[in-house]
């Protein structure tokens, strides 16, 4: 059968794996997917405990997060488009006029 | 804070009475330009006069051995320790109420008249409303607390009204002198009130009220209580111009001269003899201080008295002169005659105030001329001005049946009485000399040939009925205030009874009324040649008042009232301001701000290095933040 | 006169729990495990396994592919294998609105953007760069796994009501306990709304 | 246990043979009607022996053995994966939304009782709408790999015009989901058998002989729900009058320009199935499903009184006969509408969207909202 702790480590996994990109990709739009790929292992979470400890409140709180998620990703990409217009790239390594 | 006194009453009525000036000084103060200048002030005279209305109602409706209270709200409330914004109005209270009423309500009177001229009088009449305002909450606190914020709250008006013309920077300069004089005295006073509190409290008992106090305090041990009673003593005199402490009092006639006549002579100044009769159950357990109070009162009476013979300012004459009458009453509090010391703040708040208008009305009369050796032979000119004038002389110099007869021959056989010769005898020549420069002015001024220059004397006038009229009243008063308290061979004192409930039994020696008497003839005696001297002296005044120049020794240093002030600038304001620039100049800039400087440099310094970090680069502040998290995360893993 | 009576048996039916795909999985299984005697692992586990397979190969494909595109295919991919993890939990509401947001709606967005702004250049990567992220991300791996292997983590899901995940219960604790919360998520929607217009609006 | 899972088996694969032969009947349909429309003989090549009556029945394999048998053509610079993975995306999800849509009323079976719907999902609308939502991807994918700025033009259009549509397509059906009380599509259909009789307030009972005898159908209790989910659907579809992204005139063929063979034919299938899709909603939401008036499970009743009992399976043909004919019909108005009403210009889409759908959509739900508050 499967236990609870199958589900975290496999959202542990995927949150690393959202992390790596987070960290080391060099195209904004990218980055944000892997913020997406974060908050999901996150919401797999939420629903694993949601269903073994028998409660709604975790299924709730995903739906939170989808709003949270959402209006995120569209200021983020709304950013990202005022951005390109400006400087016709989308490496965030490019972006650093506010270095020391 | 409910007294457990069986008579003492709730009335909510009291708490008008120092709310209405209140009022009205904050209307004046943001309407009054708008309402106009004579409006403002008649509603000012106003306000203080409808006080004066509810406090002759209070005295009236007042029952012999009652007390009112009016608990507005509780203001302060820490554990048991509790301070409640509330008035009580007994005896003594009322006592004051008429006089800081009814005088304050005559001198606003006077002040439409005396100001009529000067560009923002609206500025003053908001001021003196607010300053009656403080006085009431001063004379009518039902605790410590209350009368302090009254105290402070006479003091800042009597700095703004000293310093209210303030385009001279004299008066500025002397409105300061008084306040920093009134900071050492307020700061004896508060130590005071702190250890009182805190000794009480010590005994289990937190409380500011006076009627609480009266009960526990016979808890302290009697080095404690002596201890409290010279801080407030302090205090005292620095509010009532007391040795050592008197010194703002004669500049403080640099104010409008109506404000003289109601705050450094009638009443705010007799704050610090109200204060002593209010605590005197504190006082009386304290032998050494009344003693010590005694020697103060008789030396500041006797001091002042030999400044002012020979000052040449009318108005720094009158302002010695009642730095001497305090002392009289601080000789009366000292021998334990705090009725009597009430007694003779109630007749010489009228004759003074009789006085100190009748000087402002010459002053006015001459277009802002002090100098007594530019006036003589008003009496013509201003009729009025100079009956009550004599009036009010004779009363303070204490000719028989008026006022200042009653109540300083009182005082001087209250000392006689208690045993303290000395001091009856210094308060006897005092009395003499009180007679000397009282009569000095009397006709440098009103008698003799006019030294009035041609360009005053044109337009010389006898002052406005408006002036007048409060004149005339306070000089009926400076007669009659003092029938009530006549001595045993006379029909008698009906003071001592009304005050007995708040002061306890009196405690004056009716035993040998021929010994009284003897002591009163005595008194005259000294008087009568006090007179003749200045009669002998000054009748026809000619060279001797321009006389100063010369004249001896003694002269000079009278003339130079004893150097004090120039003591006091080299003992005390000299080496402090030397110790501020010390510290303007050595420890602030090199202490101080380097030690502030050195701090932001080092901060400098490391963040140049460690800016390198913010690299810019959103993906590295992740990369940090990340082996932030795992670090505490590793922590927590070894916890597990 | 009609309607109230026209509940058939049915829905109480012994063909009633088939019809969800949930039981469909259970019955599945149930049906596999004792067909072919595997011992070791049920039909649950063997979704599961699946699932979680494809699932971290699609995020890494995410993460590793050079073009713009194929990332959000498979980020799409990954989004759908969450949802049925989601049904397979008892959550069909959620793996549904999973599917809506995310699949339907934010992914959408993502390619409208990318063609919209068409970045033609493959992105150069740094080696050094990639590296230490990847060890970084690694290593956070390595500290969370441990954690959530603890001895009183629940093996056996709870049995689970009919009605457990339903739009109903959630809808009962959303409007509810959470009925602060869902409007402030409101008010948030709304400013990212007016946020966004006036971010990506080229300005005159 | 194994006969439960040949059931649904059995079920989804009906379900999958009627909606790809209506798809592909109706693209015969297509091109009679509008030969029809159009006043043209349309497609008569495939005859049989020269009998073009039989012209339907060979179509359905002409058709796909003439697309399959053209070159598949691939753009060399597209992206090889994505170009072939586009038109199963387009595909898949009209097919699979079938699944929730129920064709019939429970059926007996000896001792066994059968929903005629092949998956009973709590969640069911939005499990529709999920998979509606999944149709972009076909177009956004397809025209992004196939390297054409045409294609992707069509894609930007297309994906912009799906997302903006499905708002108000969602909202619409919210109304109708308030009044029945359930999202579930077997339940919906269900509750339409009530009369409005049942339904009238009090204070409304004196309209009772006038309306009292028609059913609770979605079309009479939503009017307007219904035309702004009939729009949205049909924008939802990409035909004309909103088939910007592949308008011919500007973008040659728009999202499947570089398309050919049996990917076109899949999206070609794709498009049909779709509206197959939306006519099965439109009757299901709005029409009473698989219900025909006054039909209970023993037979008729009707509301004047009299009633005429039927065999139970008799009772489950008509009512699968009734959802069929229902579904032909809304087929037939949407090909009516792709042949009579011009194009949009695309602010003009954008506007109707935007600014009228989704306003009264959301007016709808309001008014309904107040209605259930005040009068139930």
């Amino acid at each position: 059968m499967v236990a609870l702790h199958h589900y975290l480590i496999l959202s542990a996994v995927i949150f690393a794996i959202g992390v790596i990109g987070v960290l080391i990709r060099r195209n904004l739009i990218v980055v944000l997917m892997s913020i997406e790929l974060m908050l999901n292992a996150v919401n797999l979470t939420f629903i694993a405990f949601s269903r073994y400890l028998g409660s709604a409140d975790g299924q709730v709180s995903v739906f939170f997060v989808m709003a949270v998620a959402a209006a995120e990703a569209v200021i983020g990409l709304a950013i990202i488009i005022s951005v390109f217009r400006h400087r016709q790239s989308l490496d965030p390594q490019e972006m650093q006029l506010l270095k020391w | 804070m409910v007294s457990p006194e069986p008579s003492s009453v709730a009335y909510d009525l009291l708490r008008w009475m120092p709310l209405i000036p209140l009022l009205a000084s904050g209307f004046n103060l943001f309407f009054g330009r708008a309402l106009g200048k004579q409006t403002a002030g008649a509603l000012a005279a106003a306000a203080v006069g409808a006080s004066f209305a509810l406090a002759c109602y209070v005295f009236w409706q007042l029952p012999a051995h009652g007390i009112w209270r009016d608990t507005v709200y509780t203001w302060i409330e820490s554990g048991s320790f509790q301070v409640a914004l509330s008035f009580q109005v007994d005896a003594l209270t009322a006592v004051m109420l008429l006089i800081v009423t009814g005088i304050g309500f005559l001198i606003h009177l006077y002040s439409l008249g005396y100001m009529a001229h000067d560009e923002d009088r609206v500025r003053f009449f908001v001021y003196l409303n607010l300053f009656i305002f403080f006085m009431l909450l001063l004379v009518m606190g039902d605790n410590l607390l209350i009368l302090f914020v009254g105290w402070e709250g006479v003091g800042l008006c009597s700095y703004l009204l000293i310093g209210f013309w303030h385009h001279d920077h004299n008066n500025t300069i002397a409105g300061n002198k008084a306040f920093i004089v009134n900071r050492i005295g307020d700061f004896g006073f508060i130590l005071g009130i702190f250890v009182l509190v805190t000794e009480l409290g010590r005994q289990g008992i937190w409380t500011l009220d006076f009627v609480e106090l009266q009960q526990h305090v016979k808890m302290l041990e009697p080095a404690t209580i002596t201890l409290i009673t010279v801080l407030l003593f302090v205090g005292a005199a620095g509010k009532s111009a007391q040795l050592p402490l008197f010194v703002w009092l004669p500049d403080a006639m640099a104010g409008p001269t109506p404000v003289s006549a109601l705050i450094h002579a009638a009443t705010m100044v007799t704050a610090g003899v109200y204060m002593t009769a209010r605590l005197h159950f504190l006082f009386i357990l304290a032998p050494a201080t009344l003693a010590l109070i005694a020697v103060i009162g008789a030396a500041t009476a006797f001091f002042a008295a030999t400044i002012a013979l020979t000052q040449n300012d009318i108005k720094k004459v009158l302002a010695y002169s009642t730095v001497s009458q305090l002392g009289y009453m601080f000789l009366a509090v000292g021998v334990g005659a705090f009725g009597t010391a009430i007694f003779h703040v109630f007749t010489h708040a009228f004759f003074k105030a009789c006085l100190f208008l009748g000087s402002g009305s010459v002053i006015h009369a001459l277009g802002g001329e002090q100098d007594m050796r530019k006036m003589g032979g008003l009496k013509g000119f201003m009729p009025v001005t100079y009956w009550t004038y004599l009036v009010a002389t004779l009363a303070i110099a204490g000719v028989p049946f008026t006022a200042g007869f009653f109540s300083k021959d009182l005082i001087l056989w209250q000392t006689f009485s208690h045993g303290a010769t000395g001091l009856w005898s210094i308060g006897l020549i005092t009395a003499g000399m009180t007679t000397f420069y009282m009569f000095r002015q009397l006709f440098m001024v009103f008698h003799g040939e006019c030294r009035v220059d041609a360009h005053a004397k044109a337009h010389l006038h006898e002052s406005p009925a408006v002036m007048t009229l409060p004149l005339m009243i306070l000089a009926a008063g400076s007669i009659f205030s003092g029938w009530l308290g006549a001595p045993e061979y006379l029909w008698g004192s009906r003071w001592e009874h009304w005050l007995e409930p708040v002061l306890g039994v009196s405690e004056v020696h009716h035993d040998s009324v021929s010994t009284e008497m003897i002591i009163t003839l005595l008194t005259l005696g000294v008087v009568v040649s006090g007179f003749l001297l200045a009669f002998v002296n000054y009748r026809k005044t000619g060279a001797q008042t321009g006389s100063q120049a010369g004249g001896g020794l003694f002269y000079q240093i009278s003339f130079n009232k004893f150097y004090v002030d120039e003591f006091y600038d080299l003992a005390i304001v000299r080496p402090f301001t030397a110790l501020a620039s010390f510290f303007a100049r050595i420890i602030d800039p090199w202490v101080i701000d380097g030690t502030v400087n050195g701090v932001a440099t080092t901060a400098r310094r490391f963040s140049n290095i460690w800016r390198y970090l913010q690299t810019g680069n959103v993906q590295h502040y992740a990369a940090m933040f990340l082996t932030g998290a795992l670090a505490l995360l590793a922590y927590f893993l070894g916890q597990l | 006169m009609a309607g109230k009576d026209l509940t058939p048996p049915a829905t109480q039916g012994v063909a009633r729990p088939l019809e969800n795909p949930i039981q469909w999985f259970h019955a599945a299984s149930s049906v596999v495990s004792g067909k072919w005697q595997c011992r070791s692992m049920d039909m649950a586990s063997v979704i599961f396994y699946l699932l979680a397979t494809l699932l971290v190969i699609s995020s890494l494909l995410v993460v590793f592919l050079r073009n713009v595109v194929h990332c959000a295919m498979a980020l799409v991919t990954a989004l759908l294998i969450v949802a049925v993890l989601f049904v397979t939990l008892h959550a069909p509401m959620v793996g549904i609105l999973q599917v809506m947001v995310y699949a339907g709606a934010i992914m959408v967005l993502f390619l409208f953007v990318i063609m919209f702004l068409n970045p033609v250049e493959l992105e150069r990567r740094r080696g050094v760069w990639w590296g230490f992220g990847t060890i970084l991300a690694v290593m956070l791996a390595c500290v969370l796994t441990p954690m959530f292997i603890i001895d009183e983590s629940p093996a056996n899901p709870l049995a689970a009501t009919e009605s457990f995940g339903s739009p109903e219960m959630l809808a009962k604790s959303l409007f509810n306990e959470f009925v602060l919360p869902f409007e402030i998520a409101s008010v948030l929607l709304l400013v990212a709304i007016i946020g966004a217009v006036v971010l990506a609006k080229r300005e005159h | 246990m194994i006969v439960d899972l040949a059931i649904i088996t059995v079920k989804a694969a009906l379900v999958l043979f009627m909606v790809l032969n209506l798809a592909g009947i109706l693209g015969w349909i297509e091109r009679k009607g509008s030969a029809l429309i159009q006043d043209r003989i349309g497609a008569n090549r495939a005859s049989i022996f020269g009998f073009a009556g039989l012209g339907l029945v060979n179509t359905l394999i002409a058709d796909p053995l003439k697309f399959l048998t053209k070159e598949d053509f691939i753009p060399p610079a597209g992206d090889k994966f994505l170009h072939m993975l586009a038109p199963c995306m387009a595909l898949f999800p009209a097919l699979v939304t079938f699944a929730v849509i129920p064709f019939g009323d429970v059926l007996h079976l000896g001792d066994r009782v059968i929903n005629l719907q092949v998956a009973h999902l709590n969640v069911g609308i939005l499990y529709v709408f999920a998979m509606g939502s999944l149709g972009v991807y076909g177009i956004v994918i397809g025209a992004w790999a196939s390297n054409n700025k045409f294609s992707l033009l069509g894609g930007v259009r297309g994906s912009a015009q799906m997302i903006s549509y499905e708002i108000a397509m969602g909202l619409s059906v919210i109304g109708v989901l308030m009044i029945y009380g359930t999202l579930e599509l077997q339940e919906i259909v269900r509750g339409q058998a009530t009369l409005i009789g049942a339904l009238l307030p009090s204070w409304l009972s004196f309209m009772h002989p006038l309306i009292g005898w028609l059913p609770a159908w979605g079309i009479f209790l939503q009017p307007l729900a219904f035309l702004l989910f009939f729009t949205a659907a049909v924008a939802e579809t990409k035909r004309i009058p909103f088939d910007l992204p592949e308008g011919e005139s500007e973008l040659v063929a728009g999202y499947h320009v570089e398309y050919s063979g049996g990917k076109f034919l899949m999206f070609f299938a794709g498009e049909f199935a779709e509206i197959v899709t939306v006519a099965g909603l439109v009757t299901t939401l709005f029409f009473g499903g698989w219900q025909i008036p006054y039909l209970l499970r023993d037979g008729f009743h009707f509301p004047w009184g009299g009633q005429w009992l039927l065999p139970q399976i008799a009772v489950v043909f008509l009512q699968v006969g009734a959802f069929t004919v229902k579904v032909f019909f809304f087929c037939w108005l949407q090909i009516l509408l792709r042949w009579t009403v011009p194009r949009f210009r695309y602010d003009q889409v954008m506007r109707l969207g935007w600014k009228m759908l989704l306003p009264l959509a959301l007016m709808n739900i309001v008014v309904t909202a107040l209605w259930i508050v005040a009068w139930q």
